[in-house]
């Protein structure tokens, strides 16, 4: 557990540096398929886990590798995971949506909204076998219109588990923004689901853990589940290679394929009204723009924390981070090549 | 030896198992009522009442076994499962695989299945082959009271996920709450000998799989699970005074399916015929035909199934549930199909023995 | 559509004369297995149903029964189809759970919450080819733990669908109190889904008629779904022969199987502390006594509304009704011994 | 005649569909990126976005259906449909029995499906064999884009619900997302005439269920559907090197199953692979073995599924799925098996013959 400014500052920048070589990786095809990534949102994920004790519990989405760095699980063995090794994490069996680390109570799921039931099933068995521990639900806030996650905070509250669930909004469910398929407000949503709920922005670590630690001391003590509302900016989209991405980043090359028939979609004859379909490509047009706004600016958590640090302070973690990193990435590709 | 009836000998198995290992707790909607003994003994934090939200507390279940405890979890009617069913497609059935086989989920769900009783389409569904085409879980369905708790504890003790269905035409209970709700003299075709039965007088677990020959026979095999077997040994009397000598299978387990024990059967006979609550196409009947293909045999082949949505009219509801008039016809079809040629393939081994 | 206050009483009067028939037809073993009737709730449906016009549409959950009646559907149709007779509403083959009328849109189902999508899809269909229409959901408070049915309230915010949500509010889901397994409000989470929230005491017909205009007109107008919250007491418990019913009514009968396995359970070495024994024979106790207490008394619909009517009113009222269901009834047995 | 992709064939064919019938809608999550061509066109209130919230527009799909449109409602992967089965398991299917024949529920379900790319064993399942066990819904999976077209036309003309199955490994523009990442050089086995083929000027639909035979075989008969077909294909090239005939049919729906044409190729050869990229047991391959069965045929079998939660590692991903490699293997051991015996019974007719 890491609870100064300086702490908080290692583990999103171990969370990072690791992250961007999962990105080099995955660029090099030596990672399969999707790969989503946590670079924006390590203010919300070190915030909260930083009040972790050991027996506390995990229940992650597709967005995993953060909170497990976090966590401490073994790097090298995540990285072997994400090559497909017999010697991961999972032996390659889950790949990086299914990741699970029973020695640290955390598992994965793909399935958008899973996190919420699972928090809760390890909240269960805290109650019963380990009374001072909590669990914590890691989701997106496109999750909170699954079913099975507003059902899981309202069996939190009703059975008083030790749940922190925690929403990092990013405003976007892959391409669709969170605004047009999100009624109400999450905050009173979760509230009517009795829920204690709290608001804060995630791009400032310290503030997240602040509001976290009362969320977690509140489970601690059998008052039941909070929902924590955090905001933050994911500058690397949906998944590594965001479709998006690709077109505001490489219009010309990406948009060959795609202009010919939206043009020609958007102009037969037959189909909606031509103010319908100028709002369609209105639509298109302004997601391209939101996605060409996918960047941190003024919202990185990391740089936001490292303002706050002295540069010695900052030295101390940057190198030792940067060597840890380099190591993992150095010993799981090692052991590949040596099998080859 | 003690008599009881299955839903009796259940409530036994578990007083026995939830005495000696605190670790096991039970939840589902209304459980403090439907399990109204078992929450006496046990108390609400074992025996705990759910919202109905299936998907969260079907989805807990399976990390709660993670997490160390040996979670019962009562989904009402198997229809339901359909608003839960991805925490066992894709969490419960897949974490030990997901987790290259490092954490395991130990979870009972307790699901009441079947029809008999006029209750319509979305209520009366067997649903096991469905459940079953998933690599990950086992699938029991016991047609007697001493099966019933036996394979409860099995169900218990196994780590993997195990999905223990009860059948509503044999658990008096339920019954009596959905069908008669204390009125008397309705009718439902009730197996007696399932019904009640005698059961040991303490409970020991019955490996899976486990198929029982109920009843050897030289002329054709009957293979079932649930009601219709008893559905199936009645057919097998009637058969009998027609000169047919047909034996019948229990098979207790969908999944793993007991191949051998089935296999073993049909060698003598060269003639099946499943009779399945289930639906007919793509589930246990398919599969059933299929691993004695594999085993080398060339059955005649006969299935009684449901082959459309349940009728709510009993009338319509006895002819569309595999009957002892159906199977009698199905059997007779069988019979005449063709002479089984001599033995020329002996059949090889699929699944682990029998063990009885 | 009815209007004024002995329109109301009609409506309600109709349904309730009619489920008593069900009820006898039921106890006399001519109806099989389940059947939940909305005795006690018609004060609820009639105040929402008298503003539906032709077009619109209903999504039923388990009770079914009143709102069809009061929408009309031929009285006789609905009892053959509890006789499952081939000439039945469905042909015999839905049941009571499963009540079909296409031509009133009127969708039901079994299924807990699943009348909330149904709504949802109705309205949409109203979007595209009945703008003025609009769809109304029933359900209980037990339902609004369902995922399926708090996703629908968000759908239809989202989408503004035309939709009146109707939470019909007897504090049961067959054994468990709401309270016990319900977190939050219920209208502040209809709100944190975006939906327009209204509470109201259900036995009230016209007050629920006022409030359900309002919501009705939101719709109608393009201005998204509205949840209405209202109380009821239901008398018959959850379905006919509620189990907790027959033994508050009939305890020594009832209970010569139930209290000696209790009794014996309670007492057996191995298992919970004495202190948690006792707490669940409490609440075993505190259920029976929450059973015998599931009467009328001054929240009946009916009687409310008949006090509001002079005696000339209700008695027109009240001899049409008798006359048309008793009519009903004797045709759907007629035709069925007559087959015989 | 065209030359189209996968997903042109598909989208081609809505274009011409929804351009003549205002009553179809699509929707689904981002279907205003993932369709932004029927997007442009037809505006946001024919193609709309939805939350994720897949109980709920699944669930609103089939009352729309009942309401007079036309839905094609967009589960993005098959995985995902286990949180909204109910939609599918007790209402879509169900509705038109409930209602007496009444009511029908003309709604197509689009979903991605599939494996082959290293996504893991949550976002590549198949579960059409699953999907197909419930009576009262159809189930197509093309496997080229002629029949992507054209069965998308017939999803939409049905009165029943569709589920069209649209293989990940075969539409270039999941592959592209989920895979590539506009990553070059990886390689998918992708079965060229699968994915981009010939189609013709204008679409119309083909019957279901039709099946085709894509290649006559003396030898053995191996079926399937999807990529699994075009594994056949590269098999039987490979097996006429070996000297042995293997014909392939492609079944284009799992239900109804054409059983017809099935049969009349098993009836010449005696001798059945299925290759499925399904879960093996109580599932397509286990009906194929039944309705050869029971229309009197006693074939030798074989069958290459999916035995297992589908490993992450590409490497073990190949060879959990029904590859070329494997269906030779499997072949060859039904050649070895037995000679079939001369054909003694002939089959009997089970379902509507194909129409081709
Ligand atoms: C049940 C289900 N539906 C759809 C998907 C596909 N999917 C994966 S991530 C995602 C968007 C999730 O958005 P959000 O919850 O905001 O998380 P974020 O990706 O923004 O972190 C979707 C729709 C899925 N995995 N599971
Ligand atoms: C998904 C699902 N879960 C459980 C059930 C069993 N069940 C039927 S009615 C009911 C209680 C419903 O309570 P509520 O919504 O308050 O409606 P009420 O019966 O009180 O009108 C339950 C649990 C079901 N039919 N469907
Ligand atoms: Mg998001
Ligand atoms: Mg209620």
């Amino acid at each position: 557990m890491q609870s100064d400014g300086a702490g908080l500052y290692a583990l999103m920048l171990r969370s990072r540096r690791f992250e961007e070589a999962v990105a080099d990786l995955w660029s090099a095809g030596r990672i399969s398929a999707e790969m989503h990534l946590s670079i924006g949102e390590e203010g919300i994920v070190a915030g909260v886990l930083q009040h972790l004790v050991d027996g506390d519990a995990m229940a992650l989405d597709h967005r995993g590798t953060a909170p497990l760095v976090m966590r401490g699980v073994d790097l090298v063995s995540l990285l072997r995971e994400f090559l497909g090794e017999p010697d991961g994490l999972c032996h390659g069996m889950g790949g990086h949506m299914h990741l699970f680390a029973p020695e640290l109570l955390a598992a994965s799921s793909g399935i958008v909204g899973a996190s919420g039931p699972a928090a809760c099933g390890f909240a269960l068995a805290h109650q019963h076998l380990r009374p001072n521990n909590v669990a914590v639900a890691f989701f997106g806030e496109g999750a909170m219109n699954q079913g099975m996650l507003m059902e899981s905070i309202n069996l939190a509250a009703v059975w008083s588990l030790p749940v922190v669930f925690v929403c990092k909004d990013n405003g976007m469910c892959i391409t669709t923004p969170a605004k047009k398929v999100t009624g109400g407000d999450l905050c009173q949503r979760a509230e009517g689901l009795g829920a204690f709920a709290i608001s804060v922005d995630g791009s400032d670590v310290q503030a997240v853990a602040s509001h976290a630690e009362k969320a977690i001391r509140r489970a601690r003590r059998g008052h039941g589940p909070s929902f924590i509302h955090a905001t933050c900016k994911r500058p690397d989209g949906h998944f590594l290679g965001d479709p998006l991405l690709r077109i505001v980043r490489n219009p010309v090359g990406e948009l060959k394929s795609k202009v010919g028939p939206l043009a020609k979609a958007a102009a037969s004859v037959q189909g909606a009204s031509v103010g319908r379909r100028a709002a369609s490509l209105g639509s298109v047009a302004a997601m391209l723009t939101r996605a060409g706004k996918m960047h941190l600016a003024g919202h990185d958590p990391v740089i936001r924390q490292a303002k706050r640090l002295t540069s010695a302070e900052r030295e101390v973690v940057e190198a030792t981070v940067r060597e840890e990193v380099a190591a993992a990435v150095r010993a799981a590709i090692d052991s590949t090549e040596a099998r080859a | 030896m003690r008599e009881m009836t299955y839903a009796q000998a259940i409530e036994d198995a578990l007083m026995q198992a939830m005495a000696s290992d605190p670790r096991i707790v039970v939840f589902g909607e209304d459980v403090h009522a439907i399990r109204m003994n078992l929450f006496a003994r046990f108390g609400e934090s074992r025996v705990r009442p759910t919202p109905i939200s299936e998907s969260a507390f079907l989805g807990a279940g399976v990390t709660a076994a993670m997490g160390g405890l040996r979670p019962i979890v009562e989904i009402m009617m198997v229809d339901f499962v359909a608003v839960a069913a991805d925490a066992l497609i894709n969490h419960a059935a897949k974490v030990e695989a997901f987790s290259g086989g490092r954490w395991k989920v130990p979870m009972v769900v307790r699901i009441a299945c079947g029809g008999g009783y006029g209750d319509g389409g979305q209520h009366e569904q067997a649903l096991w082959g469905l459940l079953a085409q998933v690599p990950g879980m086992k699938v029991v369905v016991p047609s007697n009271p001493a099966d019933a708790g036996a394979l409860m504890l099995s169900a218990i003790e196994d780590e993997a996920p195990v999905l223990f269905m009860e059948h509503k035409l044999l658990a008096d209970y339920w019954l009596d709450y959905l069908a008669d709700g204390g009125r008397t003299g309705l009718d439902y075709q009730v197996p007696e000998a399932g019904a009640r039965g005698v059961v040991p007088d303490t409970w020991g677990s019955i490996p899976i799989p486990a198929a029982q020959v109920l009843r050897a026979g030289r002329d054709l095999t009957m293979v079932g699970v649930g009601v219709a077997v008893h559905r199936c040994l009645e057919a097998a009397e009637r058969l009998a005074e027609l000169g047919i000598d047909a034996g019948v299978v229990d098979l207790r387990s969908v999944s793993p399916l007991d191949v051998d024990t089935v296999c073993a059967e049909l060698a003598k006979t060269q003639r099946l015929l499943v009779a399945d609550e289930d639906y007919k196409h793509f589930g246990l009947a398919g599969e059933l035909a299929a691993v004695a293909l594999e085993a080398g045999l060339q059955p005649a082949f006969q299935r009684v199934c449901v082959e459309r949505t349940i009728p709510y009219d009993r009338r319509r509801e006895v002819e569309v549930l595999p009957n002892a008039a159906r199977i009698v016809d199905a059997a007779t079809m069988l019979m005449s199909a063709r002479t089984p040629s001599p033995l020329s393939v002996t059949h090889t081994s699929h699944s682990r023995s029998p063990g009885h």
